[in-house]
């Protein structure tokens, strides 16, 4: 059966240390860490500040922070492509702080832009699990508003753990977005969704089932990691 | 007498409509056992928020170290280290016994070797619990370990909302030592939320009675309990109704 | 494949859809006879409601086509086709596994293969449009204008200007690299970007980077009216042709797919009336139509037309109709006969010996008669044509064709031969 | 600027009353809302299931969750496309039960795969956050089973919402698996996403833009109307 | 006398190597009032979620209702509807403190007019704050709204973990009054925890003295404080340190 078929193309293809895979799997890691870095960046702080403080506005912010969560990924590629396309009204200042199309750049900030609504959503929720009292705990012996903030992330710490794996998973799993600004070019900005894509275009489903399987592997392994490095706290 | 560590002018709290906290002027001492009693409700822990500057009052001041702080004054770090409370209902972080004592000194960036932690856990009778995590503990030693992380901070003013209210009568005694000791040793000024009237007795300088947001009386321990003027403090230590 | 033959007719754009380019794949002479062509499309099956899924690529259903000419079908029998737009490979392999009635598809080696392997039951042409290369107005390598692919990818090459790849093995990806073999470049370098996306992306790359890349000429035509500001640089050379076949799933396959109403499907997709309303399609939006229809049944129908066809009549073993494509199709070669006024000509076309010959000359034939349009006889020995080996069909530059004899006299030099007889 | 123009055309396709657009978008809905339904009730029990309980093999079965959330949809929809297709294990059987391929309820399956791990990752972390204690207070109160794990659903309902949220989210915005196992059929299974993918490609980026647009007003509205059932939890 | 409501026999619960119930034998009678005291982290409250069925011991059984539960064993709805705790830190759900009273109704699936909730949250003095949100509560107000949402659905076996440490005098009186009405009224069994001495004085028919997971003494209220046998019970009420 083909799903077989590609499970053991997949082990071959670990095992012999494909070089054209590695490129492809080095890429992904990157892109899809350097935009996770960013969008956790982004996403905390706001969720931090949804979750903690109620200002004029924040139902919106939250129901627009939701929809985020929605974001087609194609369409953000298309918004990106606009904004950053030669004719498009960044690309047009030719800076050279704003990256240019089909470059890993430009799918860096499709990524980030994809997966921050999502970090940021469920860093509110993790934030406004926590006791309300257990801040006033925490103000109350001393702490700065950052480290009020951090002592509650740690607080939170499951559901800001599961907002990242969530975001890791929605920007290494994205093809919509990366295709459309990445251009899927070998070597350059071919990760493992968009090879994964263009195999099943070309009708090679065992090979994409294969390089599906290595994927889910390579996040199997960051989360395991993940998982490791946060210690017992699932258990608790 | 140096100036007083509080003065409170014209302080209010309320939520909506409902008044809280109401104090037309309350200066607390330096250094002294401030004790405030009263029926449930009536909104002490409110007015110990209201000092540890965790809420803005509704209108006036509270005039602390040279400043006055009123309902959009934020209060300096430095101002507010200087105070910690023991809450009624004390959180501890999900963390070890010993990470929670030691969190006051981590937040001020003292690493040092935690021998503060360590000494403060002897005195509250609980070194054997210090690798214990904060879930696992009994009533009575949370509350127990709230105050010893309170005093590891050795803050300038100590405020404690029913700080034995969970304690068996050993363990009260312990703590009432802790806190005697402190105000005399280090000039803490202390200000007690308790409906032990005993423990008031045995350590305030001066009582408090709270009624429905209003302070209807202030005076020294044994005129309060002896010889009140107000015949509502004496129903009051009787456990009558009272308006 | 047979050897790719060469138009003489203008470029396909500017051809209306009845004098259409040569055929990508050489037709074999062997034509349906003009009696047996159903010029109807078959009539409906009354009962036969239900869901056809055609699985094809994305160029048929991107570029219009399938909304232009499937709603008749759907109408005439009561069916609803639905459609799978994919890339080639994912569309045969819908088809092997048995998840499509029928493939619409370009990509000849696959098709046979597909074929051959007992996957389908049957293969017709369709039609088939052709690729151009694309570019930048500023035309960095100089390309514009040649006629010949290979060259112009070779100078491309030599330029290094930026050039964008498919890359994905599609049919367009596959004529790609047919044509840099025939350059003898293996396209490498910065300047060479493999990209791996469909012909959408792989345009709006290209006008992104200002690039070189080969498009299907369908896809390029859609897009340009979209603001697309790339160009069309060469097109007309004959590897650039792109043929289209429609395939039916072999039933056996499992009880689920409905053969009867492939085999209706098929039957309507190649008939005649479809065929040349498919020949129509964009005509009105750009002027010149995407696809050109190339089934068996157009061309043989095409073929009776007098101005576009050829009969072999008379004293032969197969009388044949073949269509002006079909002999075109045919192997070519040159002739040079001097005009009334003496000046040499040259003329291009087809073997009188070889045409005759495929249609078998009975040994009690004497005579050719070579008919006009115009209703003009004129009658050469038979014998001495087939010893001719410079006596051709010559192509007319506007359709038809015109006996180029040689060595014979300026009688036998018919214009506009519809039919030759054998007496 | 083409976002302008994508934008002016989206109102107008609205306004208008596009009969195409009304097919796709109550196509989306309907596929969308189905799924959700499926993952919910999958994932909510599963998540409450990791939430409280310890178990052997629940690291195990935490760390695939969260690699589930970073399925690429692509090889979800390559994986159901494999097996239900008419030549795979289950399309073999050609049993009613099963939904042959390119139609909505193989988009359906696919889509429910994709969300339950994201549903059941944030359920999980929001259940952990609710105080154990808690839940021991409602046991002692007489609660059974079911109606402990309501009321405790009910105490971290913010993170139980933003998780369906975000399953919502990561239907409505879904590409690879729909297009892979529905095959964008016109009045069919043409949903506004791959509806998008096609304007894109033909190069119709403004009607691709106004389709994204339309797409996110629609999940915008489905969020506010979510917040509204919600009433006041999130200035709670 | 009636069967015994429990019958604790070589129940014991450890932590790890940490013995924190450790009771050979015990019963405790339908209709009394049986207080346990003990220093800090006894374990009582651990002994009374071991009575609520709240966690399953590690050795032993608990006979209740003519069945015995050992660790193993689950126990049926309808047993553990017949009792419920207020526990030494209430925890009341995200909802108004009239949806909290009326929760154990809702889970017994009773949709009645909510006339038993108007009535309890009067009991107890908290009719005006029904409508308020559960988080706004004060400390003693927290304490009696659970104490009356524990009342409302009528148990056998009320369960009180401290159930005045946060209350005024007043209150105090009031929580007692209510408690003993339950018992003589209901004839519901109670088994309270408390440090107040004198409330065990107040209530108590029987009082045992937990001491490091071990019942040290069990006495009638009378011999127990005026003259205990043991030693340690007169430490303990006197407030010395005991092991
Ligand atoms: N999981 C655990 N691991 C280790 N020790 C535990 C655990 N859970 C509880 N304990 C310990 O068990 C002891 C008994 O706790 P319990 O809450 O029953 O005490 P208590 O008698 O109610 O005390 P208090 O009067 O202070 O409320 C405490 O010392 C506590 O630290
Ligand atoms: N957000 C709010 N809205 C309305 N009322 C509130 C709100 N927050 C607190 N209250 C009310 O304010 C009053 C004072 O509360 P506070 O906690 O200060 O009382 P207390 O004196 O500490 O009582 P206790 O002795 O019971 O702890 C209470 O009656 C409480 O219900
Ligand atoms: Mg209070
Ligand atoms: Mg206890």
């Amino acid at each position: 059966m083909e799903i077989w078929q590609g499970l053991a193309k997949a082990v071959e293809l670990i095992m012999n240390g494909d070089q054209a895979l590695g490129t492809i799997v080095a890429l992904s890691l990157k892109v899809s860490g350097i935009a996770l870095l960013f969008s956790t960046m982004l996403g905390i702080p706001l969720g931090i500040m949804l979750g903690f403080s109620r200002f004029i506005g924040r139902r919106l912010v939250i129901a627009l922070l939701y929809t985020g969560m929605g974001f087609p990924p194609v369409v953000v590629g298309l918004f990106v492509y606009m904004l950053i396309s030669r004719s498009g009204p960044l690309g047009r200042l030719g800076s050279p702080l704003i990256p240019s199309l089909f470059t890993p750049e430009a799918m860096i900030i499709a990524q980030t832009i994809i997966s921050f609504p999502l970090i940021a959503g469920f860093t509110m929720a993790a934030v406004m699990g926590v006791d309300p009292q257990l801040r006033q705990q925490v103000m109350a012996l001393g702490a700065t508003r950052w480290q009020g903030a951090w002592t509650v992330l740690a607080e939170a710490r499951v559901g800001v753990l599961v907002s990242i794996v969530a975001g890791f998973g929605s920007v290494i799993s994205e093809i919509g977005a990366v295709q459309m600004v990445g251009g899927n070019i070998e070597n350059y900005t071919r990760v493992l969704t968009t090879a994964i894509v263009l195999e099943t275009n070309k009708g090679r489903f065992s090979l994409a089932m294969a390089l599906g399987v290595v994927l889910l592997a390579l996040s199997f392994v960051a989360n395991v990691v993940m998982l490791r490095l946060q210690g017992r706290t699932l258990d608790e | 007498m140096s100036e007083p560590i509080y003065q409170l002018r014209g302080l209010a709290k309320t939520y909506g409509d409902h008044c809280v906290v109401d104090v037309p002027e309350l200066d607390i001492q330096k250094g002294e056992i401030f004790c405030v009693v009263g029926p449930s409700g009536a909104g002490k822990s409110t007015l110990l928020r209201l000092l540890n500057f965790l809420e803005p009052p509704t209108r006036g001041t509270i005039r602390f170290h040279g400043r006055d702080y009123g309902p959009l004054d934020q209060v300096p770090l430095e101002h507010r280290r200087k105070v910690t409370t023991v809450f009624q209902r004390s959180m501890l972080l999900n963390r070890t016994v010993w990470a929670n004592v030691n969190y006051g000194l981590w937040l001020r960036g003292d690493r040092s070797s935690g021998a503060l932690v360590d000494e403060a856990l002897d005195q509250v009778g609980l070194k054997h619990v210090a690798r214990q995590h904060a879930r696992t503990l009994s009533g009575g030693e949370l509350q127990r370990v709230a105050l010893a992380r309170a005093m590891v901070i050795k803050p300038d003013v100590l405020l404690l909302d029913e700080p034995t209210a969970n304690l068996d009568p050993y363990n009260v005694g312990l703590i009432e030592d802790i806190v005697r000791k402190l105000n005399l040793d280090h000039g803490t000024t202390v200000v007690l939320v308790t409906h032990n009237v005993f423990q008031a007795k045995r350590l305030a300088h001066r009582v408090a009675l709270l009624l429905e947001c209003e302070i209807v009386e202030v005076a020294e321990v044994h005129k309060f309990f002896e010889s009140s003027d107000n015949p509502r403090t004496g129903a009051f230590v009787r456990g009558e109704i009272v308006y | 494949n047979a050897p790719a033959p060469t138009p003489t007719s203008v470029p396909p754009t500017k051809v209306p859809p009845t004098a259409t380019p040569v055929p990508p794949t050489p037709v074999p002479p062997t034509a349906v006879p003009a009696t047996a062509v159903p010029t109807a499309a078959p009539t409906a099956i009354p009962m036969a409601s239900g869901r056809l899924l055609l699985a094809t690529t994305t160029s048929t259903r991107d570029s219009g086509l399938l909304d232009f000419i499937l709603p008749d079908f759907e109408k005439a029998f009561g069916v609803k086709v639905d459609v799978v737009a994919v890339g080639s490979g994912q569309a045969i392999k819908i088809g092997q596994d048995g998840n499509a009635e029928v493939l619409l598809v370009h990509s000849r080696a696959a098709e046979d293969k597909f074929m051959a392997d007992g996957h389908g039951t049957r293969r017709e042409d369709v039609m088939y449009n052709d690729y151009v290369l694309v570019g930048p107005a500023t035309d960095p390598a100089g390309v514009k204008g040649l006629k010949n692919a290979a060259k112009a990818f070779a100078q491309v090459a030599e330029k290094q200007a930026t050039f964008v790849s498919r890359g994905d093995e599609s049919g367009t990806h596959v004529k790609e690299k047919d044509i840099w073999k025939a350059a003898a470049i293996t396209p490498e370098g910065t300047w060479y970007v493999p990209a791996g996306a469909g012909m959408g992306a792989v345009l709006t790359m290209a006008n992104e980077k200002l690039a070189y890349t080969l498009s299907d000429r369908a896809t390029y035509l859609a897009r340009k009216a979209e603001g697309l500001q790339l160009e069309i640089l060469v097109e007309g050379d004959a590897v650039m042709f792109n043929p289209y076949g429609v395939m039916l799933v072999n039933t056996a396959k499992n009880a689920q797919i409905k053969g009867d109403l492939a085999k209706s499907f098929v039957d309507w997709l190649v008939s005649v009336p479809v065929q040349e309303k498919i020949g129509t399609f964009g005509v009105d939006k750009w002027g010149a139509p995407l696809f050109f229809p190339s089934s068996t049944l157009y061309q043989a129908a095409h073929a009776t037309a007098p101005a576009a066809g050829l009969k072999i009549t008379g004293l032969v073993n197969t009388p044949m109709t073949l269509t002006e494509a079909e002999v075109k199709a045919m192997p070519t070669m040159e002739a040079e006969r001097a005009n009334k006024e003496g000046v040499v000509e040259k003329y291009t076309g087809v073997s009188l010996a070889k045409l005759l010959g495929l249609a078998g000359v009975k040994a009690e034939a004497t005579t050719l008669v070579f008919v006009a349009d115009d209703g003009f006889t004129s009658e050469v020995p038979v014998a001495d044509v087939l010893k001719c080996e410079k006596c051709i069909l010559s192509f007319r530059s506007n359709g038809g064709f015109s006996s180029v004899l040689p060595d014979f006299s300026n009688k036998a030099q018919v214009k506009g031969v519809v039919e030759m007889q054998l007496k």
